[in-house]
Parts: C-alpha cells; sequence; structure tokens
C-alpha cells in the first residue's frame, strides 16, 4: 500500500503534463475575450446615465424645489470635479465616514427635502425602473475620470473603517465558509473565465477599483459599489448587505486605500 | 418621456462618421424581472436618420438587437454644421427623435 | 497553432457551452413575442429571407464583417459589417440560433456608405449570417460566435 | 466538536501586512460590525454569519499561517465528521455529476429552495477537455479519474474532500459540501462519478 505521499507525488507529475496542453488553449480564450472587450471602443452606454445624472443634479425638485448645486461631496459645496478620488471620507456634519452613495442620499433628503426611502425606492434600476442613485452616481464619478486615487485617512473614524474593511475582507461565513478573500486573495486566479483581481495588493485593488461604477453588459445597467458588494455577498450566499453600513463603506474604504494612486477610469464598461 | 440619445457625428475626410447611443430597454417579452414577473416585450422597431432633411439611413429592429443600442454608420454629402437627426419608433409606438450639428 | 484553433473552434460549437447558457435562461423559447412583421417571426433563416423575398443568397468574401470569437456575454456582441460588392442597397444580420433569427436590416440610400455597425444579443454560441441585398442579388457571409457563461455561474 | 478556548477577542486581529499600519487602527469587532450590517433575505438568513471553530480560525489565519496545533486539531474534527456512503457504493451517474458541476445556483438569496443545489465545480476546476469555461482557484481535475484509477484510498481521499476538504487541507478553500449539506449524500455520489467513471467527459 504506497503512502499517500507518494501518491500525490505520482499525480503530481501527471498532471503537471496536462497543464502544459490546457495552458494553450487557456491563452487564447483570454486573447479571444480581450478582443471581444476592444471591440466596445469607447462607445460605452454609461454615458446615458451620465447625461440623466446631469439633469438631476441641476433640476430643482423635492419639497425644498433646490437643485444639487450645493451638494458638499468633500471638496466644498457644488465641487464634483475630483471628489469621488477622495471618497469615502469623514463628514462634519453628519458625523459619519461616507461613501459617494450614502452623500449624495444626505445631500438628496437635507438639501432637497426627498425622505431617504422615497429616493431609494429604486436603489439599482431594472429595465423601466430607473434609479436616480445609479445616474447621479455616474455623472459625479465621471468628473473625477483621469484623477489619481487620494484619501484624507486622517479621521480616527476613517481609520477604523478601512481597519473593518480590512477585517471583513476575510471574513468566512456562511454554507460555503466563503469570504472575499477566498477569492480575491490570490493573483492569476479566475472563476470560469472571469479573471479575479487580488484585491489586496495596489496593483490589483488598482486594477479593479478604478472601473468601478461600471456599465454591466449582461444587464444592460450602470452598477454602484454598493451594488457590487451587496451582489457579491448573495453569491457568497449569505444575508443581504444593508446600503450604507458599516461593512459596506468599510470594504470600500479598505479597497479604495489598496487603490490610492491608481487614476480613475469609471464609468467603465464590464460584462 | 425617453432619455435623450448621445449623438457623435463628425466630418472624417469627405465622409460624416456617425456613433449613436440610445436609452432602450429592448425587452424580448421573455425575460423576468427580479420578482420573476415576466416583462412584456417592448422593443424599437425602425430607426431613421436624415442630414438636413435629406435620407441618410433607415433601419428595422428585432428584439435581438442589444438594450440600449448603439449603431455606427458613414454617409457622403454632409458638411459642418449641417443638422443630423435621428429618429426611433418602438413596439409600444413610442417615438423620440434627437438633432445634432455636424462637427 | 492552426490545427489546434481549428479543433478547438470545432469542439466548442456545440458542446458545453450551447448546454450552458441555455440553462441559464438566457433566451427561453417557452414565450413568443408577437412580431407581425414576417421576417423577424421566423424562426429558421430560409424562413427569414423567403418573407424578404431573398432567395438563396450566394457566399461572398467581398463582405467584411467583423464579429468576436469569443463573447464573454451573448447580451452585447458588437458586429461590423461593410460590403465592398456594387451596388449594395441593404445589409441584414440574422443569428441562427436565436429564437427568432432576424436581428435587423439596415438600408443605404445613395451617399451612405454599405457599412454599419451594433451590438446583438446572442443567446448561445451560433453562427451569425451578415446578408447583402444588391441590385444584382443576394449575398452572404457569416461568423460562429462562442457565447460563454461568464461570472461567478450564481 | 473542537474543544477550543478561544481568546476574548472573536474577531479577526490584524496580522502583520504589507500596508502601512494606521496608528489609530484597533482590532474591530468584526462580528458584531457584521451582524448590524446585514439583514435575513429570503433563504439567507442572519444565522448564516455566525462562525464555527473552522470559520472562525480560517478568518484569522491560512492555511499557510494557521499554527501547527490548531491545524492538526481542525483536520481531526473534521475527519471524525466524514460520512462514508451509507451503502457503501461511492459511484452514482456522472451525466448527473456533470450537471451538479455546471450549476452555479443553490443556497443564494435568489435561488428557489426547492430545486437541488448546483456544486459549481466548474467555477474553481478544470474537468472535462471540452469545457473551456473552467476556473482556476482550484488545481485542475482533467483525467482525475484515468490518472487515479478506482482504489479503495483513491475513492476515500475524494469523498473525504468532496465531504468536508477540511480533513485534508485545514483552512482550504474547497466548501465542505457534505458536512455543510449543500449536496446531498446521492449527489456526492454523482459528483464522484463524474470524476472516476471511465466514460465520464472527465476522462477522456
Amino acid at each position: 500500500m504506497n503512502t499517500p505521499r507518494a501518491t500525490r507525488r505520482a499525480l503530481l507529475v501527471g498532471s503537471l503534463l496536462l497543464l502544459a496542453g490546457a495552458a494553450q488553449a487557456e491563452t487564447s480564450t483570454q486573447d479571444a475575450i480581450a478582443e471581444y472587450r476592444e471591440m466596445f471602443g469607447d462607445d460605452n452606454p454609461a454615458e446615458l446615465w451620465q447625461s440623466r445624472g446631469e439633469a438631476l443634479w441641476h433640476t430643482a425638485r423635492g419639497p425644498k424645489q433646490a437643485n444639487l448645486t450645493a451638494c458638499d461631496l468633500g471638496l466644498g459645496p457644488g465641487v464634483i470635479e475630483g471628489a469621488y478620488a477622495q471618497l469615502p471620507r469623514w463628514f462634519d456634519d453628519t458625523q459619519q465616514v461616507q461613501d459617494l452613495e450614502t452623500r449624495l442620499v444626505s445631500c438628496v433628503t437635507t438639501l432637497q427635502g426627498i425622505p431617504r426611502e422615497e429616493f431609494l425606492k429604486v436603489k439599482f434600476g431594472d429595465g423601466e425602473k430607473k434609479s436616480e442613485l445609479e445616474a447621479l452616481t455616474a455623472y459625479v464619478v465621471a468628473a473625477s475620470r483621469g484623477k489619481p486615487i487620494a484619501l484624507p485617512m486622517q479621521h480616527p473614524a476613517e481609520q477604523a473603517a478601512y481597519a473593518l474593511g480590512k477585517a471583513a475582507f476575510s471574513y468566512r461565513a456562511g454554507p460555503h465558509d466563503f469570504a472575499c478573500a477566498t477569492c480575491h486573495g490570490d493573483a492569476g486566479k479566475r472563476i470560469r473565465l472571469q479573471e479575479l483581481p487580488q484585491l489586496t495588493t495596489a496593483a490589483g485593488a488598482r486594477e479593479a477599483y478604478t472601473h468601478w461604477p461600471a456599465y454591466r453588459i449582461s444587464q444592460g445597467e450602470l452598477r454602484t459599489m454598493e451594488w457590487r458588494l451587496q451582489d457579491c455577498f448573495r453569491q457568497q450566499r449569505l444575508p443581504q448587505l444593508k446600503f450604507g453600513s458599516e461593512v459596506a463603506i468599510g470594504l470600500t474604504m479598505f479597497l479604495a486605500k489598496n487603490a490610492e494612486g491608481g487614476t480613475l477610469a469609471a464609468p467603465g464598461i464590464k460584462r | 418621456m425617453s432619455d435623450p440619445m448621445r449623438i457623435r457625428a463628425a466630418v472624417k475626410g469627405e465622409k460624416v462618421e456617425v456613433k449613436i447611443l440610445m436609452s432602450h430597454v429592448m425587452e424580448t417579452g421573455q425575460r423576468k424581472d427580479a420578482e420573476g414577473a415576466v416583462v412584456p416585450a417592448h422593443y424599437i422597431t425602425k430607426v431613421t436618420a436624415s442630414c438636413n432633411g435629406r435620407d441618410v439611413l433607415s433601419a428595422d429592429w428585432g428584439p435581438s438587437v442589444s438594450k440600449n443600442p448603439y449603431l455606427s454608420f458613414r454617409f457622403k454629402g454632409g458638411a459642418k454644421g449641417d443638422k443630423l437627426k435621428v429618429t426611433w419608433t418602438d413596439t409600444a409606438g413610442d417615438s423620440r427623435s434627437d438633432e445634432v450639428s455636424i462637427g | 497553432m492552426m490545427l489546434e484553433r481549428r479543433r478547438f473552434l470545432q469542439r466548442l460549437g456545440h458542446t458545453g457551452l450551447a448546454a450552458l447558457t441555455i440553462a441559464s435562461g438566457l433566451l427561453p423559447r417557452l414565450v413568443r413575442a408577437a412580431d407581425t412583421r414576417p421576417a423577424f417571426a421566423a424562426e429558421a433563416i430560409a424562413d427569414a429571407l423567403k418573407a424578404l423575398g431573398i432567395a438563396n443568397p450566394t457566399k461572398s468574401d467581398a463582405i467584411h464583417f467583423k464579429a468576436p470569437d469569443i463573447a464573454e456575454n451573448g447580451a452585447a456582441v458588437p458586429v461590423e459589417v461593410e460590403s465592398t460588392l456594387p451596388g449594395t442597397r441593404e445589409i441584414l444580420l440574422l443569428v441562427e440560433k436565436n429564437p427568432h433569427v432576424m436581428s435587423a436590416s439596415f438600408s443605404f440610400p445613395d451617399g451612405t456608405d454599405a457599412y454599419v455597425a451594433t451590438r446583438v444579443k446572442v443567446a448561445e454560441s451560433s453562427l451569425i449570417h451578415a446578408v447583402v441585398k444588391t441590385d444584382a442579388g443576394a449575398f452572404y457571409t457569416d461568423r460562429l460566435v462562442k457565447v460563454t457563461l461568464g461570472g461567478c455561474g450564481g | 466538536m473542537i474543544s477550543l478556548r478561544l481568546p476574548g477577542v472573536l474577531a479577526a486581529s490584524l496580522l502583520a501586512v504589507s500596508l502601512p499600519l494606521y496608528a489609530a487602527e484597533t482590532a474591530p469587532d468584526a462580528a458584531a460590525a457584521m451582524q448590524r450590517s446585514f439583514e435575513a433575505k429570503k433563504q439567507a438568513g442572519m444565522d448564516r454569519l455566525q462562525q464555527d471553530e473552522v470559520q472562525t480560525l480560517c478568518t484569522r489565519y491560512t492555511t499557510a499561517t494557521l499554527p501547527a496545533e490548531a491545524a492538526s486539531r481542525i483536520q481531526q474534527a473534521s475527519l471524525a465528521t466524514v460520512k462514508p456512503p451509507s451503502d457503501g457504493q461511492y459511484l452514482g451517474d456522472y451525466k448527473a455529476g456533470e450537471k451538479i458541476a455546471q450549476t452555479g445556483t443553490g443556497l443564494q438569496s435568489s435561488d428557489d429552495p426547492a430545486k437541488p443545489n448546483g456544486g459549481n465545480c466548474y467555477a474553481c476546476h478544470q474537468l472535462a477537455s471540452s469545457e473551456l469555461a473552467y476556473g482556476t482557484l482550484g488545481p485542475s481535475l482533467q483525467h482525475y479519474g484515468k490518472l487515479r484509477g478506482q482504489s479503495p484510498e483513491m475513492l476515500a481521499l475524494a469523498w473525504r474532500k468532496l465531504y468536508n476538504a477540511q480533513a485534508d487541507v485545514p483552512c482550504s478553500n474547497m466548501p465542505r459540501f457534505g458536512h455543510q449539506k449543500i449536496l446531498t449524500e446521492q449527489q456526492l455520489k454523482d459528483v464522484m462519478a463524474f470524476l472516476f467513471d471511465p466514460a465520464s467527459p472527465v476522462n477522456q
């Protein structure tokens, strides 16, 4: 009866021979997918969300009949250029660390008087049911295109959010024992043909984070970071991540900090 | 009220190059929404384009043109400042026209 | 490399990829969209062409047809067609494996190039046909596009 | 179960990280923050956030950094959970096994609890050569049966890997398909057949 160690060594040799053949087929698949992505050029339907967001930003609405040009995203009232590159951050008026989406909700509720539930009734769009949050996010994010990510990270609450994000990133739970790290913890991995950026390194985090929010071809919708995290936890078989919760903002802080220095290129276009 | 199209039309050599993005759900009638209800068919069936009133393209579409459709074509005889008008009509009888001046 | 690529392409055409994208329910054949235009109601290429008064088009390589070998998602497959055949009036796009094969037809008045680029839905790995109507009859070419089930399969 | 007395802080403490540490960084009570940040949705209840010992330890450590003493404890405890097939038959129907490997749904809040769970094997592994859309998180299992044959040791090893991979590799990323009741015994047998049956596409 050969020892398990010997059997394993035999298997290793066997599978290595096969890997050579598989590797060659693999690169032709990845090249073909790169070719497919290339064919979209810069005609990204996300622009339709950007123009809808721009109209919303400048339109007086709500009980207070105000537009959003006084909304302070961290760089002063109405300043959107480069604002996304410095989020999430601490805000004195709300006494919270906020990401872009929760900050937009604060502006809509305080400046326009629109109740939070009403504004978030359609958080994530689905065909005819359009999301104002997604449109406003697309508009603001596009104004940081080409800007380097640079988080203030001065306030203790910002650092605590980073720490929570880092801890949540490797929190294994649920029937499959999944954590974010299970799929995003190593380099060069993929699920099916879907390449997985290693989000714990600067290179991996930059590659991913700088292209979100993004137009998702598979759904024909522009999706934000809050949607991205919520949908990832759904696939991890966990309960639903609450919009604007500590873990949502903490994870976004963790990813943004890891991606620091990367140049924003959002809204991107993704599968 | 539907969202405006994004139309880029620019003179390239002696032709005008047009690139259009339209905001439309292009529902096939075979998809189910998040709650599991079948979403009825609703898609663009006709697209026309004219330059200063002269027809330059017409198209008939089915439900398998992708959501938020993209369309690009080229024509001769257009000049900077001419008006390019694009119109779509869909199965719900909605219609939309947008016009840009050629760059 | 060519032999490997051809075998790779053949094997893909009708095996794992086809079956799994139907399973994903991208375009189930259950519900029929009631399009009254005969060509758009057709479920086979021959019927669609007959409805348009086109009898068996001749294959031609004077039609440049750019389409991806593999589409990461069948919801949007970029396609670009240019006909160098003289007197081209129309270009038609048909996707063989879609529940309704006819995707779109484009007609070009004098002065407009016989060129079009758009994006079409491809339900499962399928041949896409580009048919060209000219004053001297109908011609066509086709491309095989593999649709993969992207994402985490969930 | 593992009789592990964990130090007071249930949450993950911070490991030595390649990224600069921040002075004010404190070890957050991640489990409490997780509770506050999620809400039940359909079949995905809040109970799913409760960590067992394996999840708690494997949140704090990886296979590589897990202290040897904790590793052997996880291994023994996990080995004890492995139930061999009740009728002694390891191999089921490879065609059903292939469907399980191809199906990525099951146990998500968006899934119908009445439908059988998928195994989503292709998400992480290469299996049949004819399937190009395979993942690389796990090792390639191409020609799995052809290479290994069907000795009792081989069948037991593969069954253990499927039932509770922690019995072989503590803090493995492989889900515990049997122990966590993701797949039924019959489904496990069908996946085993997909791996071992000479007629299975995996072995072509």
